[in-house]
């Protein structure tokens, strides 16, 4: 994936798509020539953010619309877009918990956006003209 | 039969539990990891042991169960701990801040004889 | 894979693409249920049908296309369609040579549409209103 | 390095010739696979073995070069023969007819000793 060129996956949106997209995701990873501890870093960050869709974004929907993901490679960057159609939410305004601290509180859930963050390099989550929702994800390749 | 992505072993003798993971945790699989998991957690003076030799990927809502766990054997006077982690999952480990919190061991007897101590 | 829900994967018309199909289809076949011996065939039909849409309907298209698979499994089927945006060709008219005798004439090439045939219970390539072509790839699920 | 999907390794001696292929051979490292190949089945008298214990996957492309260098060894009073083929690749041998006029055998000892006979 030197230049720019697009894989993408439609799945459907349930729990187990999951170990498919991570599948793919961390192939493509390997592919662009990404060290083995970046690409457990993407697996984490994708798995999490579409796990968010599926409980979150798609809490009140029966059925699930699908999840789809575009992944590229372009400008040294290895590029992982999650696109939901479900829900919207303030990913900006966002705080993410303090841990160990955080589980003190008797918390089970609530490290996903923390985990995504600290795995990429860079994430922006924005509303698409077509009214899905796209979480960017961004890994910089050295 | 499809192969499935989680396989779930127990093993139980008077004061020992172990579970034996192989495959991937995550969101498709953790309410099998909790149904194990909850009634041994309530068990008294027993040591429950995560052997994660085979576990190749957990996300973070079966990560977060840890230290509930953890705590809820404590409550029955029993002890929690996790043997055999890969480097991988020590990394998330340690992200969360769980790695200053659970009891991790390399083999299921340093697990054993370091409970005892 | 009980009731209808579908898969998409789209990738660069590229050979290099063929392990990440492949995989795909393979782990989803997995997931139907499918034989071990099944998933042979089946991954065998898939790379011939791409490998051909990479060497002849995109032979003179620069850069190409992508390619597009959907699967899918639905009244004890499992489907697969290979979508490409290349050159039509007559596939219903077109005569599978015979195998060793094949062989014998010195060619090397020519057994890709014969083992795609083979290994599936059915094949179906048709044009498509927007002018892409579609190979359809049949498996029963018993 | 992303890691390759085809490894081909060479040995070579005196009148043996091994390449040993490791990963899928589709259309995406046919090539190689050619480039490895041709200048070998040009050798005089030599057994050229094809060591298939770790290929998974092989494309008709490549099954089509088989018997070509079966019949190019011929021409050059060499020997050319498979070894350690997995069943899934044999039954694509069989269905194309391969498995009728190439030498195909179980191991490495049993190639050398049988292409002698
Ligand atoms: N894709 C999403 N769509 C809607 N809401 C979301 C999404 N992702 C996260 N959220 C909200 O942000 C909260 C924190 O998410 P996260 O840190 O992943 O933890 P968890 O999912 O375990 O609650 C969620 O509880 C949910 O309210
Ligand atoms: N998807 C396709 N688009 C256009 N032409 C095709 C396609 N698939 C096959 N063909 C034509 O049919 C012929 C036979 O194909 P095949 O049996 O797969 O053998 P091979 O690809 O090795 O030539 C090809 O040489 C080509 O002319």
């Amino acid at each position: 994936m030197s230049s720019y060129e697009a894989y993408e996956l439609q799945v459907p949106g349930e729990a187990k798509s999951l170990s498919l997209i991570r599948m793919v995701v961390t192939s493509l990873a390997e592919d662009a020539g990404l060290p083995q501890e970046e690409i457990d870093k993407i697996e984490v960050a994708v798995d999490e953010a579409c796990t968010n869709v599926l409980d979150h974004a798609y809490e009140n929907y029966c059925p699930h619309p699908p999840v789809r993901l575009m992944i590229h490679s372009a400008n040294n960057e290895f590029v992982i877009d999650v696109e939901d159609e479900g829900t919207h939410f303030d990913f900006e305004h966002h705080k993410t918990p303090k841990f160990p601290e955080h589980w003190w509180g008797g918390h089970t859930r609530g490290a996903g956006i923390f985990l995504i963050k600290k795995c990429m390099d860079n994430v922006h989550y924005e509303r698409l003209p077509n009214e899905h929702n796209r979480l960017r994800l961004i890994k910089k390749i050295h | 039969m499809p192969k499935r992505r989680l396989d779930i072993q127990i093993e139980q003798s008077d004061s020992v539990a172990v579970v034996s993971l192989e495959g991937a945790l995550d969101s498709s699989n953790v309410e099998d990891f909790k149904k194990t998991l909850e009634p041994l957690c309530r068990l008294e003076h027993t040591k429950v042991l995560l052997n994660c030799e085979q576990l190749t990927y957990v996300s973070s809502m079966s990560l977060g169960l840890l230290f509930h766990y953890h705590r809820a054997c404590e409550a029955h006077s029993s002890q929690f701990a996790l043997f055999g982690v890969w480097e991988r999952i020590q990394n998330i480990l340690r992200l969360l801040g769980l790695d200053t919190v659970l009891n991790i061991y390399g083999s299921r007897d340093e697990a054993i004889t370091g409970l005892d101590a």
